[in-house]
């Protein structure tokens, strides 16, 4: 319960609520960086200082920019549609807050916390490097596998078709009909 | 103000393939749910030379049509001179193409030479040969600087083209008077004499000139980005350019072999050996070689020409300078201008003005095929096609 | 209380404001920003379990969190893809528009 | 003598920090360290603006501003008075907040990225073995603030100056990192300190051991240094800016200290990229002859920064710029290849033992893939000089 | 090989840098209004009317005959003639200006007037620093404003002034000869006369009521009796142009 923690936990919270509940979408976009950025400071005062920095590389730097992009392209943000289904808070908040008492009902009964046996070693970059290299190479190869495969059916479903290949296409080629 | 409206001039393009079709006027989405971005560029726009608009109708980054405005800087040039005395309308055509006046001056004199039927001296032909060298020198260092600042070169092409240009501004300077607006030609050859030690002066510049071009030639015509962003951008086929009578370098660029110096040979322009580069492509990285290689034509002409001036009165002495009253009649004098064929049609009806005075504008006259160049290319490369048209508006408009 | 308490009640308060608001918006991105705070909120408790947790194997919780962030990325991408992909037959990307199985 | 000349802002630090009660003492010795930093990379961005303008005058054979200050010198506090007094205009239909946070969310990330960078030895803000991830994970982050601003001033043309902006930042931005990568593989750690003494001089060697003194280093440094321009959007790649083509670019709505605050953004930008080339290829502060060990270290780092700095501004008052799709094209079908390629020749070359039969292997790859990459990507219109023909005369002169 | 352009470029605005310290040709540009580029000679601003002597009232060279009114393009010159005379640099009375007015803003400094103005009265000024507040008052140059002595031509236009001068000194050279001429024939006449008064008195009578010649003789002695008292002009006997310090031929 170090200082730092209640920092970094009110900007995620904060993020978090505004994610969720502004109006604007690019709003939202926006706020949830603000959660990223808390997300990394709690993983940089929990020690896992590459895991934060990472975390920053890859959600503020690729997916909030990707989010907001995505956002302008299907025109979204100019009010048309309604933001919110209508009830659909109420919906949301009822499921939301039977999760809840389960959850924070599990968190308080636990019990009989064993205390670490010695005490914490952070591991080094080199070790983390090792330990990629080793234990956990076959994960290493197979989010690489996925990662090209997410990247190539991304661009296909992305790309329009009339310059993109056969996919979407009737078989003679012509424009699908709307 | 006069538009070239798109519809009215898709006739004139001949069979011409263009690899988009012009969008009738008024259509407004490309089809596909994407609207068209209309942005008009000018007349305050930092690249368009002086106050000339485009109305550039985008769909993404490429153009669909683009029809040019202009007529800002009509200063009703022709009606004046036609109710002014013949050497009234002399300072006025300085202000046609403010680059270049000394020929705007030569072309006048030489159609009122045609009219009147005036002998010229042998020393004045020379000295018109020479300025309408140096003239074209520094309108085309001027074109290749501000065709380069058009690509985003931050000036310094322009600033080495301006270095050079100062030297023969000065030289203008100390033979006419003014540094732009030379007035210098008369009915008959040229005001003044050279002042003594001009000569000198203009072997000098002409001497230190070849390597301002070689350093010009090392900083751009090698540089890949340059290469990249011009070659194959802007082509102009043969046939449109034939067709829309384009002239100068740009014709030139498209490999039609039409200078007027050689098909006409006015003034004394035979007595010089000089050759006339051609392009193979017409596009705008050979619009620009084609000029780098007149300037160093042009500096072959000045070495003979100086070379050669003889002695001698450097005006008719029977030209009358007031109460000049031609025959009737009329005539067409035309040279062959930086900007391609500047010529000017005279119809007299003996009193002391002309009964009609008409220019024919090079650079307007290039300007028509500006849309046929821009279509399929983006935004950036409208900018550069237009720099390497080179027009000046004071002549576009008149 | 044991350390890692806190951690794991931030983790759960993301994980339950991300499953309200993708259970309540109508706008098909902003249904993605609630998946991605629910897979932090996943994320932020394996580090903390791996922090203060008592398993003496030091990196295990670290690993998962990293390939559970390169998963996330990926997934990302592929979502909104997804709903170009929509937009562009549909017009709109408002989930309703969204049921019917044709095209 | 010449350690202390050396430790003399160490000792100076640690003088100040002695006299605080040490419960403080971590919060002084940062507060005194980002002070200096920010001080000094401030004062660097005034005199860089100046020495931009009268170098970039000098190479056109003009002045430059000489009217302020000792041979104009001053000139950046009179452009500094002046953006300060100017007034502060927001569009009416701009999203006043985000539009007010665009500017210092770009300054932010831009000024994290100096924690990481070895000034000289012992001389680093924030001493952390992931040092580099965190350089490029700040430098990420700028494109957001690039989009907030281009998108909350609400105007046709800054959001497509923005769009643009965002487009060749993300695409430049991985052969800027892959770049680094190699010399993460022969330094073995990611911490820009470990880097930096990774290529000092042995002690029995006379010549460092820099990065650039290797094929692949040559390579990934010219990589790392074009991709570094992209992302300053500077020179070649200044296109957000095109002020011919459509208007400047997503800060057209920003006028009075805003703008300004953008403009030393890409200084700052600027500044920390070409730090970060001088730690990872040019051996950071260590001196590239044992001999010359004498002069402090700091002098070192800032002398090869001026000269990086001064590359920046020679090649900016000289190439021309490209255009979007160009860009984009140099930088997916020529950077990206290219840096992919140079994992494999570091691997080799560390395998190789890195002496002569390093060079041996290594450059010889390099260059042919440079030469079949640069052919590829010119394509089949051929790019090249042309051989003009005169009328009258078939062959050409 | 890509590149290597650029790599050439480099090396040019280097050499350009560097060249920019040592090389006059390459730095063209000065400090203006500390130094100044010396102005060509044949530089021609705004016009000017030349007057001889100190006293432009007297002196004006303009004859009023109002040709540059004609000429000039934008017709920006406007004259109003006197109704008296005064004698010009060869003693012959002549109209002078009352008004001559030029209008600056709309001059173009074209310098036809110069060209076509016979009695070199109007010649072209190198003064181009002439920013004024008043739009309208302000650049329209009255006669006293446009006055400027021969000694202010001499200076900025050095070769061009030496021939007029040269060409007024013959001419009024040759006034004076044929003056001094017509004085001698009519001393002789007179003494003739006064010889042939003996033979015939009433004829001589006749003869000295007609007036002496059509012109008045200029008087080689400055006598009250012309018109005006002309210090300056046509008095001195000498050929020297009168009493302006130099400027000889």
């Amino acid at each position: 319960m170090t200082p730092w923690f209640l920092l970094f936990g009110g900007l995620v919270v904060v993020g978090a609520l505004g994610a969720m509940a502004l109006r604007n979408p690019v709003h939202c976009g926006l706020s949830l960086v603000v959660t990223f950025v808390g997300l990394a400071g709690t993983y940089l005062d929990l020690g896992a200082d590459f895991l934060g920095l990472a975390q920053i590389l890859v959600y503020v730097g690729a997916v909030a920019i990707l989010l907001v992009f995505v956002m302008l392209l299907t025109r979204t943000g100019r009010g048309e549609s309604p933001e919110v289904r209508p009830g659909g808070w109420w919906w949301g908040g009822l499921v939301a807050a039977l999760v809840a008492v389960g959850l924070v009902g599990a968190l308080a009964s636990v019990s009989g916390w064993k205390p670490r046996s010695e005490p914490m070693t952070f591991p080094t970059v080199r070790d983390l490097g090792v330990a990629l290299m080793t234990d956990f190479v076959l994960p290493l190869q197979l989010v690489g596998v996925v990662l090209t495969a997410a990247m190539i059916g991304a661009a296909i479903l992305a790309l329009p078709e009339r310059r993109g290949g056969r996919v979407g296409r009737t078989p003679k080629g012509e424009e699908p009909e709307q | 103000m006069l538009t070239l409206d798109a519809d009215g001039k898709q006739g004139g393009g001949g069979g011409v393939d263009r690899r988009f079709e012009v969008l009738p006027a008024g259509v407004e989405s490309n089809g596909e749910g994407g609207s068209l971005l209309e942005i008009s560029m000018g007349p305050q726009h930092p690249s368009t030379h002086g106050v000339f608009r485009m109305d550039v109708v985008l769909d993404g980054e490429t153009v669909v049509r683009l029809k040019p405005v202009f007529g800002y800087l009509h200063r009703n040039h022709e009606k004046i001179a036609e109710n002014a005395s013949y050497l009234a309308a002399m300072p006025y055509t300085d202000r046609l193409d403010y680059f270049c006046s000394l020929t705007n001056n030569w072309a006048y004199a030489l159609a009122v030479e045609k009219l009147a039927g005036l002998q010229v001296p042998e020393r004045a032909e020379f000295l018109r040969v020479i300025t309408a060298e140096l003239t074209r020198l520094q309108n085309h260092v001027c074109l290749a600087g501000f065709l380069m600042q058009d690509m985003g070169a931050s000036g310094t092409p322009l600033m080495y083209g301006f270095r050079e240009r100062e030297k023969i501004l000065d030289l203008f300077e100390s033979l006419t008077g003014a540094r732009m607006m030379c007035n210098y030609m008369r009915f008959g050859g040229c005001r003044t004499d050279a002042p003594p030690g001009w000569l000198e002066e203009a072997r000098g510049v002409v001497d230190r000139f070849p390597r301002f071009l070689d350093e010009f030639e090392n900083l751009l015509s090698g540089n890949e980005i340059m290469m990249a962003r011009t070659q194959g951008v802007g082509v102009l086929t043969r046939e449109l350019a034939v067709s829309a009578s384009v002239t100068g370098p740009v014709l030139r660029a498209c490999g039609v072999d039409y200078d007027l110096r050689k098909v006409d040979g006015y003034g004394i322009y035979p007595r010089f050996h000089f050759r006339v580069p051609l392009g193979d492509h017409g596009d705008t990285y050979d619009r620009y070689m084609i000029r780098i290689l007149e300037m160093r034509e042009s500096l072959a002409i000045l070495r003979q020409a100086l070379d050669q001036i003889p002695e001698g009165p450097v005006i008719d002495p029977k030209a009358k300078l007031r109460g000049f009253r031609p025959k009737p009649g009329e005539a067409y004098g035309r040279i062959e201008a930086p900007k391609g064929e500047l010529g000017f049609y005279l119809i007299s009806d003996g009193t002391a003005n002309p009964y009609r005075y008409r220019v024919r504008p090079p650079s307007l006259i290039n300007l028509t095929v500006l849309e046929d160049l821009c279509l399929g290319h983006n935004v950036a490369d409208t900018v550069t096609i237009l720099g390497s048209i080179d027009i000046v508006l004071g002549e576009v408009d008149r | 209380m044991n350390p890692a308490q806190p951690y794991l009640f931030l983790a759960a308060a993301l994980f339950i404001i991300g499953m309200a608001g993708a259970l309540a918006r109508r706008n098909a991105i902003l249904a993605l920003v609630g998946i991605e705070l629910m897979l932090n909120a996943a994320n932020l408790s394996f580090v903390a379990f791996w922090r203060h947790g008592p398993h003496p194997d030091p990196q295990t919780g670290l690993m998962f969190a990293l390939f559970s962030i390169a998963i996330a990325g990926a997934e990302a991408a592929v979502g909104l893809a997804l709903i170009i992909a929509l937009f562009r037959h549909r017009r709109s990307v408002s989930l309703e528009a969204a049921e019917s199985l044709k095209g | 003598m010449a350690a202390n000349v050396d430790q003399i802002f160490v000792h100076l630090m640690q003088m100040m920090v002695d006299r605080v009660p040490d419960a403080v003492a971590p919060w002084v010795r940062a507060a005194v360290g980002v002070g200096a930093v920010l001080g000094l990379f401030g004062l660097l961005f005034g005199l860089t603006t100046v020495c931009e303008r009268k170098g970039i005058a000098r190479m056109q054979n003009r002045l430059g501003p000489n009217r302020v200050g000792p041979f104009g010198f001053l000139q950046f506090a009179a452009d500094g008075i002046k953006s300060l007094t100017k007034e502060d205009v927001v569009p009416r239909s701009a999203d006043r907040v985000v539009h007010y946070l665009a500017p210092l969310a770009l300054l932010t990330p831009v000024v994290l990225t100096f924690l990481v960078l070895p000034f000289g030895r012992n001389m680093v803000l924030m001493h952390v073995d992931t040092g580099l991830l965190f350089f490029f994970a700040a430098g990420a982050s700028t494109e957001l603030a690039v989009f907030m601003a281009g998108w909350s001033s609400r105007n046709k043309y800054s959001l497509l100056g923005a769009m643009r902006a965002i487009a060749q930042m993300i695409s430049y931005e991985l052969p800027f990192i892959l770049s680094t990568v190699g010399v993460v593989m022969i330094a073995g750690t990611l911490s820009t300190v470990g880097i930096v003494e990774s290529q000092a001089a042995r002690p029995g060697e006379w010549l460092a051991r820099w990065n650039l003194f290797t094929p692949w280093g040559l390579a990934a440094f010219l990589l790392f240094l074009i991709a570094a321009f992209a992302e300053a959007n500077r020179s070649p790649f200044d296109l957000p800016e095109g002020e011919s083509e459509i208007v400047a670019g997503y800060f057209i709505e920003y006028s009075g200290f805003k703008f300004a605050l953008f403009f030393m953004a890409e200084y700052l930008g600027m500044f920390a990229s070409s730090g970060m080339a001088v730690t990872l290829f040019l051996g950071g502060w260590t001196a590239p002859v044992a001999a010359l060990d004498w002069i402090p270290s700091w002098l070192w780092f800032f002398g090869k920064l001026l000269a990086l700095i001064a590359l920046f501004i020679w090649v900016r008052g000289t190439t021309p710029r490209l255009r979007m799709d160009q860009l984009m094209d140099f930088a997916w079908k020529f950077m990206l290849p290219l840096a992919l390629l140079i994992l494999p020749v570091v691997a080799v070359w560390h395998y190789l033992g890195g002496g002569w039969r390093g060079w041996l292997f290594c450059t010889p790859v390099l260059a042919a893939a440079y030469v079949l990459l640069g052919r590829a990507l010119v394509g089949r219109r051929r790019i090249q000089r042309r051989v003009y023909r005169y009328a009258g005369e078939g062959v050409a002169s | 090989m890509l590149g290597v352009g650029i790599i050439k470029g480099l090396a040019e605005t280097g050499r350009n840098f560097i060249g920019s310290y040592f090389d006059r040709d390459r730095l063209v540009t000065v400090e203006y209004p500390e130094q100044r580029v010396p102005l060509r000679e044949n530089f021609r601003q705004f016009p000017f009317l030349v007057h001889d002597g100190q006293d432009a009232a007297i002196g004006l060279r303009c004859v009023a005959c109002q040709i540059c009114e004609k000429e000039c393009p934008p017709q920006c010159i406007y004259i109003e003639k006197s109704k008296d005379k005064k004698p010009d640099h060869l003693g012959k009375p002549q109209f002078f200006p009352a008004v001559f007015n030029i209008d600056i803003s709309v001059c173009m400094s074209c310098q036809i007037c110069v060209e076509v103005c016979p009695f070199d009265a109007i010649k072209m000024d190198q003064d181009f620093e002439l920013s004024t507040a008043d739009r309208f008052g302000g650049l329209l140059l009255g006669k006293t404003q446009l006055a400027r002595p021969n000694t202010h031509f001499q200076r900025i236009h050095p070769r061009e002034a030496a021939e007029i001068d040269t060409r007024r000194a013959d001419e009024r050279q040759k006034a004076e000869a044929k003056a001094k001429a017509d004085a001698e024939a009519k001393a002789k006449a007179a003494a003739a006369a006064a010889a042939g008064t003996a033979a015939a008195t009433t004829t001589a009578a006749v003869d000295a009521a007609k007036p002496v010649g059509a012109r008045p003789a200029p008087t080689t002695v400055p006598g009250p009796a012309s018109a005006r008292a002309l210090p300056g002009a046509g008095a001195g006997t000498v050929p020297a142009a009168p009493s302006e310090p130099g400027g000889q031929v």
